[in-house]
C-alpha cells in the first residue's frame, strides 16, 4: 500500500473532486471547532502533503471499531480520510496476507520512522506472557512496543484499547490492559467508545494530518472537542430529567413519550462522549434517541459498573453478605461489651458501701 | 431521514427567550465581515455550528438577511446548497452528508464561495477527461469512417 | 484514581465497607445500651405506661409551650434541617434508585428543581446552625469536637450532592464519586457519635415518656 | 475502695442505666434544655445548662459502658474521675438544680434529665461531696427524726396547741385508721394551723385518721442529698408505723419532695411494694370532694392563682386536683403563665432551701416567680406544698411584693361549711 503519492494525486485518481475534499475539509473545521477560515488552507496543503503512513494494530479486539469507520455501504464524507492516508498495515483491509503483510508492517516502520502514526483497537494482554493473543507468533505486548518505539503518536481506539474494556472485565482472565498501561514515552490520545463514534476517529486522524499536532486531552487523555461534555448534558431529553419525568419500563407512557431514561440505567450522566451531538449512522440517532439507556461505553470498566439497565446511583456489588456478617459480628460486640458492663454493675452493687448518718458527718464517706 | 417522526418520541425545546438571543451579536459580526470584506477584499466565515445558538436563532436570522438572486446546489458526497442572501456579499452554506443530514453551516462573507468555484486541478483533470473523449470520438469516427 | 474508577469503588467495595461499619456499630451500639438494663419500678402505677410512651416518641417533635419563642433559630432550623435532608434523601430519583437497589423497593420521587430548592434551603439552614452553634453562648459553651465532626459529615454529603447536582466543579462523575464517599463516611460515622440519636431518639422520648406517664403526666 | 472518686465511679456504674445510656446517647447539645431552666433564663450563664450537670456521670458511662470509650479507655486516652472535678460539679448539681425537672419537658430528643441529676447525687453523696447544709439535715432526720430536729415531744406540744385551737381530738398512735397523716416539720413547727385544718376537714368528712410517734415526718433528705441508703431508712420508718398501725392510706402532706421520697421512690428504695396506699392530701380532698363528703361555703373574691410545686405535679401527677379543689372555694381563680407541668420552680426545691451557699443564686433566680405574679397581680398565691410556701414568702419579702401565700388544705379548712 505504501506510495509516494500526495493526497491530492490520489484524489484525482479516485475521481473524487478537489470541491468535495474542501467540503470535507470545511466540515471537519467545524466538527473540530477550528476557526473556520482554515478550511482552504487545509485542503491546500492536505492536497500537496504525501499521504500519512499509518499503521493500524488490532489486538484483543472485536473489529467493531473497524467497522464503525467502514460500516457505510455508499461513500461517506469520513471515508474520505482513507485517501488522506496511507494505510499501510491493518488486518481486515489490507491485500497482503502472511509474510507479506507483516513484511508491509515492517517496511513502513523502516521507511516513515519517527513520522507514521499508530492506530490501536484491542487490549493488549499480559497474563502468561501475553500468550492468549498473538499475530504472526509475535505477543501483542511485543508487537505494540516495536511499533510504537518509532511512531509520531499513537491514536488509542476503542474501548479496549483506552481502558482494556471488554477482555479487562472483572476477572479479566488474560490480564488484558491499555495501550496506555504500556506506551510512556509516545503521545496517545484515546478515543473510547465501544465503538467509537467514526466521526470522531477520523476527526482526531484529521486533526493530526493537518495541524501536525494532536488534540486538546482531558484527564483521561480523550479530545475534549468531542469528550468534553457528557451524553446528559447535551441530551434532547434533559427537560425531562430536570421535569422528573422517567420512563420506568421500556413500553410504558413514559417511554412512549420519549421521557428521560435514567430510571432504565442511563449512564448519559457520567458518560463523556459526542453521541448526542454528532450522533451515529450518518447523523441519524444515537441510542437514547432510539429509545435505549446509554450504557456509558467510552467511560473506564463500564463492563463492571453494575447491570446496563439499573440506574446509575444503584449499588454495583451485593451487600447482604457482608451487611450479615457486620449484623453478627456487631451483635457478638454489642453481647460482649454488655455483658462486660453487667458485670460490672454486679461489682459495683457488691462494692457498695452503705452511706450512713456518720459518713456524711465525717464529711468525706466511708 | 431523522426516525424520531416514526418513533414517536416528542422533541421538547427549552422556552425562547429573545433578550438571550445571539441574533442581534451575530448580525454585528457579518457587518464587520463585509465591510472588512469592502475595504480590503477579504473573506470572512462563520460556523454557525460553533455557536451556542438558541433554538429558532438560526431561521430568525436568516429570516433577517433574507433571499438573494443566487441559490445553488452541489452534489459532492452529499449534497451543498450555497445561497446568496438579502445582504449581496453574504452567503449561507450548508453542507450535508449522503443521508441528507446537515454536518455543517457556515454564514461566509466573500464575493465568491469558495465551493462554488471549481479547483485548478479539477479544471485539469476535466481537460484530460474531455481530451480522453476527444480522442475516443476521433477513434470511433475513423472506425466508422 | 479517577473519576469513574472511584465512582465505581464508591457504589461498590466502599459501599460494602461503610454499609459494614455502620451495621456492625449500629448493632454493637445498641445491643451495649439495652444489656446495660432497667430495675422493675415497684411502685404502683397511676395510669399505664404505654401509651403516654408511644405518644411521646410521636409528641416530642413539637415544642413544649413556649419553647419556640425561646430559641427560635435551633427549633425551626431543626425543622427545616431534619425534614429537607430527609427529602433530599428520601425523594430524588437518583437516592430513590440507589435505596431501591439495596432495598428492594421503590417510590415516587420528587421533581428535581424542587429537590434543588430544598438542597440549598438545607444547606443554608445547616450554615445557620452552625454560626449559631459558635454565637450561641449555651451552644458554643456544651460544644465539643463530635458536634463538629458531626456538623462536617453531614453538611458534606448536602455539599457535594449540591455541586454534583449542578454539574459544578470540574467532572460531574468525579463529584458524584464524592458525594457517594461523603455518605459513605456519614454511614461509618453515625454509630460512634452522637449521629447515633437518629435512631436512640426514639427509645429515649419512650422512657421519658414512659416515666411520666405511669406517674399520669403527660409530657 | 478508698478515694472519694472512687466511690463515685462505683456508685455511676451502679446508677446508670438502659433510660440513662439511651439518654446520653441521644442528646446533640442543641442546648434548649437551658432555656427551660430557670437557673440558666434568670442569669444568663451557661454552666446552669442542665445537661452539662450530668457531664462527671456522662463520661463515666462513655468510659465504662461504651465501645469506643473502652477502647479509648484502653489506648490511655481518657481521664478518669477526679475528686477535682467532683467539687467543681458540687455546685451546679446541688445549688443550680432544684430536681424540678422542666428540662424533661422540653428536650427535643426525650432525655429525661432530672431522672439523671438525681442519679448524678448518687455518685455525688457516695464521695461525701455535697453541701454541708444538706448533710446536717439528713443526720438530723437520721438521728432526731426530722430534718429540722423537730421532736415527739415537740410535736405532742403542737398537737395540744392544735386541738384547743379547733375543739377537735387529734389522734396520736390509734390502730385501724383509715388515714395516717403525716407532716413536714415546717408544717409541725412553721404552720401548725394545718393540722388543725386536716382535723377539721376529716371530722367533717366522718373518716378515721392518725399521727404516728415513730413516723410523723414525711420530709425525706435522703432524697434530696441523693443517697438511696439514707432515703431508704426514712422510708423505712414510715412503713414500719403504717404497718404496726394498719393504716389503709398514708397521706403525703402539702410538702413536694416527700410525696416523691414516699410514693414514687419509697417500694424501690425498700425493695417491695407497699401494702397500703400512699395518696397526697390534694388527692385525699379532691377524693372526698367528688363522694360529696367536703362541703365549703363562702368564696374567696381576691384575684389569686395558684403556684405548682413540681415534685407534686410535674414529677408527681396531681395536677387537675388542686384545680377543682380551688374552684370550689376561689372565685377568681387564674392560672400562670406555663401552668400546671410547665410550671417554673419556686427556686428551693431539690434540697436547695436547706443548702445556705445557695441562697444568693436561689433568692436572683426567684425573679422568674416574680415575673409570673407580675404579670397576673393577684393578691394571693395559693400552694399545696410548705417548702414552695416558704420560698414564696421569702421571695416576696425580698422583692417587697404584698401577696399573701396561702396552703389550699389550709383554706378549705376555712371555708368548710359549719
Amino acid at each position: 500500500m505504501a506510495d509516494n503519492q500526495t493526497v491530492g494525486e490520489t484524489l484525482a485518481s479516485r475521481g473524487i473532486s478537489r470541491r468535495t475534499f474542501l467540503k470535507f475539509c470545511a466540515t471537519m473545521t467545524s466538527l473540530l471547532a477550528l476557526p473556520p477560515g482554515m478550511a482552504e488552507v487545509m485542503a491546500e496543503t492536505l492536497a500537496r502533503t504525501r499521504r500519512q503512513s499509518v499503521i493500524w494494530l488490532s489486538f484483543q479486539e472485536c473489529t467493531g471499531c473497524t467497522e464503525s469507520l467502514t460500516r457505510s455501504h455508499s461513500p461517506t464524507l469520513e471515508s474520505l480520510l482513507f485517501d488522506a492516508i496511507s494505510l499501510d498495515y491493518h488486518h481486515t483491509l489490507q491485500a497482503a496476507a502472511g509474510d507479506a503483510a507483516e513484511r508491509a508492517r515492517v517496511q513502513a516502520m523502516q521507511d516513515n520512522a519517527g513520522k507514521y502514526l499508530v492506530i490501536v483497537d484491542g487490549s493488549i494482554p499480559l497474563k502468561d506472557g501475553g500468550v492468549y493473543s498473538t499475530i504472526a507468533g509475535h505477543s501483542n505486548l511485543d508487537m505494540l512496543k516495536e511499533t510504537a518505539a518509532g511512531a509520531a503518536a499513537i491514536i488509542a481506539v476503542g474501548t479496549c484499547a483506552t481502558y482494556g474494556g471488554l477482555p479487562h472485565a472483572n476477572p479479566n482472565p488474560t490480564g488484558a490492559v491499555a495501550v496506555s498501561d504500556i506506551i510512556k514515552d509516545k503521545p496517545i490520545v484515546n478515543v473510547p467508545g465501544c465503538p467509537p463514534i467514526a466521526t470522531v476517529i477520523t476527526g482526531v486522524v484529521a486533526h493530526f494530518l493537518t495541524l501536525g499536532t494532536l488534540p486538546e486531552l482531558d484527564s483521561l487523555g480523550r479530545p475534549k472537542v468531542f469528550f468534553g461534555d457528557t451524553i446528559h448534558d447535551r441530551c434532547y431529553r434533559r427537560p425531562f430529567y430536570d421535569q422528573g419525568k422517567f420512563a420506568k419500563t421500556f413500553d410504558d407512557e413514559g417511554a412512549r413519550s420519549g421521557w428521560c431514561l435514567y430510571e432504565l440505567g442511563c449512564k448519559g450522566p457520567t458518560t463523556h462522549n459526542a453521541c448526542a451531538t454528532v450522533k451515529w449512522n450518518g447523523g441519524t440517532s444515537f441510542p437514547i434517541e432510539s429509545g435505549h439507556p446509554c450504557l456509558g461505553c467510552s467511560e473506564p470498566n463500564f463492563w463492571d459498573a453494575g447491570s446496563f439497565y439499573q440506574a446509575l446511583s444503584a449499588k454495583t456489588l451485593p451487600l447482604s453478605a457482608h451487611a450479615g456478617a457486620a449484623l453478627a459480628v456487631g451483635a457478638a460486640a454489642g453481647v460482649a461489651v454488655g455483658l462486660v458492663s453487667r458485670a460490672k454493675k454486679k461489682a459495683a452493687a457488691r462494692q457498695h458501701t452503705r452511706v450512713s448518718a456518720d459518713d456524711l458527718e465525717k464529711g468525706g464517706g466511708a | 431521514m431523522s426516525g424520531l417522526e416514526h418513533i414517536g418520541v416528542q422533541v421538547v425545546t427549552a422556552p425562547q427567550d429573545g433578550a438571550r438571543s445571539y441574533v442581534p451579536a451575530l448580525l454585528r459580526e457579518i457587518e464587520a465581515l463585509l465591510a472588512e470584506l469592502v475595504a480590503s477584499g477579504r473573506h470572512g466565515r462563520i460556523d454557525l455550528r460553533s455557536l451556542p445558538l438558541l433554538p429558532g436563532d438560526d431561521a430568525r436570522l436568516a429570516a433577517l438577511l433574507g433571499n438573494g438572486e443566487v441559490d445553488a446546489a452541489i452534489q459532492a458526497m452529499g449534497g451543498t446548497r450555497v445561497r446568496e442572501t438579502g445582504v449581496a456579499g453574504v452567503w449561507w452554506v450548508t453542507h450535508a452528508n449522503a443521508d441528507g443530514e446537515t454536518v455543517a453551516e457556515f454564514v461566509e462573507v466573500t464575493l465568491v464561495p469558495e465551493m462554488l468555484k471549481t479547483h485548478p486541478q479539477d479544471a485539469r483533470t476535466g481537460l484530460a477527461r474531455l481530451r480522453e473523449r476527444l480522442a475516443e470520438l476521433t477513434h470511433e469516427g475513423e472506425t466508422d469512417g | 484514581m479517577s473519576g469513574p474508577e472511584l465512582l465505581l469503588w464508591a457504589r461498590g467495595t466502599g459501599l460494602q465497607i461503610a454499609v459494614a461499619i455502620f451495621l456492625f456499630g449500629l448493632l454493637a451500639r445498641f445491643v451495649e445500651l439495652w444489656l446495660l438494663g432497667r430495675k422493675t419500678d415497684l411502685s404502683v402505677a397511676r395510669a399505664s405506661a404505654v401509651g403516654p410512651g408511644l405518644r411521646t416518641v410521636v409528641s416530642r417533635s413539637l415544642p413544649m409551650p413556649g419553647a419556640l419563642k425561646q430559641t427560635p433559630l435551633v427549633f425551626l432550623g431543626g425543622y427545616v434541617f431534619h425534614l429537607g435532608f430527609l427529602a433530599t434523601l428520601l425523594f430524588y430519583v437518583p437516592h430513590i434508585h440507589f435505596l431501591r437497589s439495596i432495598l428492594g423497593f421503590g417510590w415516587p420521587g420528587l421533581p428535581p428543581f424542587l429537590i434543588d430548592v430544598i438542597g440549598l434551603v438545607t444547606i443554608a439552614t445547616l450554615i445557620a446552625l452552625l454560626v449559631q452553634r459558635f454565637t450561641d453562648p449555651v451552644r458554643r459553651f456544651l460544644s465539643r469536637a463530635d458536634d463538629y465532626v458531626a456538623w462536617t459529615v453531614t453538611f458534606l454529603p448536602l455539599l457535594s450532592g449540591y455541586v454534583a447536582f449542578h454539574r459544578l466543579g470540574t467532572d460531574y462523575t468525579l463529584m458524584l464519586a464524592l458525594h457517594i464517599l461523603s455518605v459513605e463516611l456519614l454511614l461509618i460515622v453515625i454509630p460512634f457519635t452522637k449521629l447515633m440519636h437518629m435512631f436512640t431518639f426514639a427509645l429515649a422520648r419512650w422512657y421519658n415518656g414512659a416515666i411520666a406517664g405511669r406517674k399520669g403526666v403527660r409530657v | 475502695m478508698s478515694t472519694p472518686a472512687e466511690r463515685a465511679t462505683n456508685a455511676f456504674l451502679e446508677q446508670i442505666d438502659r433510660p440513662t445510656a439511651a439518654f446520653f446517647e441521644s442528646c446533640v447539645h442543641c442546648g434548649m434544655c437551658a432555656h427551660a431552666c430557670l437557673f440558666y433564663t434568670e442569669t444568663g450563664d451557661p454552666q446552669y445548662t442542665p445537661i452539662h450537670k450530668l457531664e462527671p456521670m456522662r463520661r463515666v458511662w462513655e468510659r465504662e459502658f461504651t465501645l469506643f470509650g473502652r477502647v479509648k479507655k484502653w489506648l490511655g486516652l481518657s481521664k478518669p474521675l477526679s475528686e477535682a472535678e467532683l467539687k467543681t460539679w458540687e455546685p451546679l448539681v446541688y445549688d443550680s438544680c432544684t430536681l424540678c425537672g422542666r428540662c424533661s419537658l422540653t428536650c427535643p430528643v426525650g432525655n429525661d434529665i432530672v431522672y439523671m441529676v438525681r442519679k448524678m447525687r448518687e455518685g455525688m453523696v457516695a464521695a461525701g461531696i455535697a453541701p454541708d447544709g444538706l448533710k446536717e439535715a439528713s443526720i438530723r432526720a437520721v438521728r432526731v427524726g426530722s430534718p429540722m430536729g423537730v421532736t415527739l415531744q415537740a410535736l405532742k406540744a403542737q398537737i395540744a396547741h392544735a386541738e384547743k385551737d379547733v375543739g377537735l381530738k387529734i389522734p396520736l398512735d390509734q390502730e385501724g385508721a383509715e388515714y395516717l397523716l403525716l407532716m413536714s416539720s415546717a408544717e409541725i413547727m412553721q404552720f401548725p394551723e394545718f393540722m388543725g385544718a386536716a382535723a377539721k376537714i376529716f371530722a367533717q368528712a366522718g373518716v378515721s385518721w392518725t399521727l404516728c410517734s415513730t413516723a410523723f415526718e414525711a420530709t425525706n433528705s435522703g432524697i434530696q442529698i441523693g443517697s438511696s441508703d439514707i432515703a431508704a431508712q426514712l422510708v423505712q420508718r414510715i412503713v414500719d408505723g403504717a404497718e404496726k398501725l394498719k393504716v389503709k392510706t398514708v397521706i403525703s402532706p402539702e410538702c413536694g419532695h416527700a410525696y416523691t421520697a414516699l410514693r414514687w421512690e419509697g417500694p424501690n428504695l425498700i425493695g417491695r411494694p407497699y401494702p397500703f396506699k400512699v395518696q397526697h392530701i390534694l388527692e385525699v380532698l379532691d377524693e372526698l370532694r367528688a363522694a360529696g363528703k367536703l362541703q365549703t361555703e363562702g368564696m374567696e373574691e381576691a384575684k389569686l392563682t395558684f403556684h405548682d410545686p413540681c415534685q407534686i405535679v410535674r414529677r408527681g401527677g396531681v395536677v387537675e386536683q388542686p384545680r377543682n379543689l380551688l374552684r370550689m372555694v376561689a372565685s377568681n381563680f387564674v392560672e400562670m403563665e406555663d401552668p400546671g407541668i410547665y410550671n417554673w420552680c419556686c427556686g428551693g426545691g431539690g434540697g436547695v432551701s436547706a443548702n445556705e451557699r445557695a441562697e444568693p443564686l436561689r433568692i436572683k433566680v426567684f425573679s422568674r416567680k416574680k415575673h409570673q405574679l407580675d404579670q397576673l397581680g393577684v393578691s394571693t398565691v395559693v400552694t399545696a406544698c410548705s417548702n414552695c410556701r416558704n420560698m414564696l414568702e421569702e421571695g416576696l419579702e425580698h422583692n417587697h411584693m404584698q401577696v399573701s401565700v396561702l396552703s389550699l388544705t389550709e383554706m378549705l379548712a376555712e371555708h368548710l361549711k359549719e
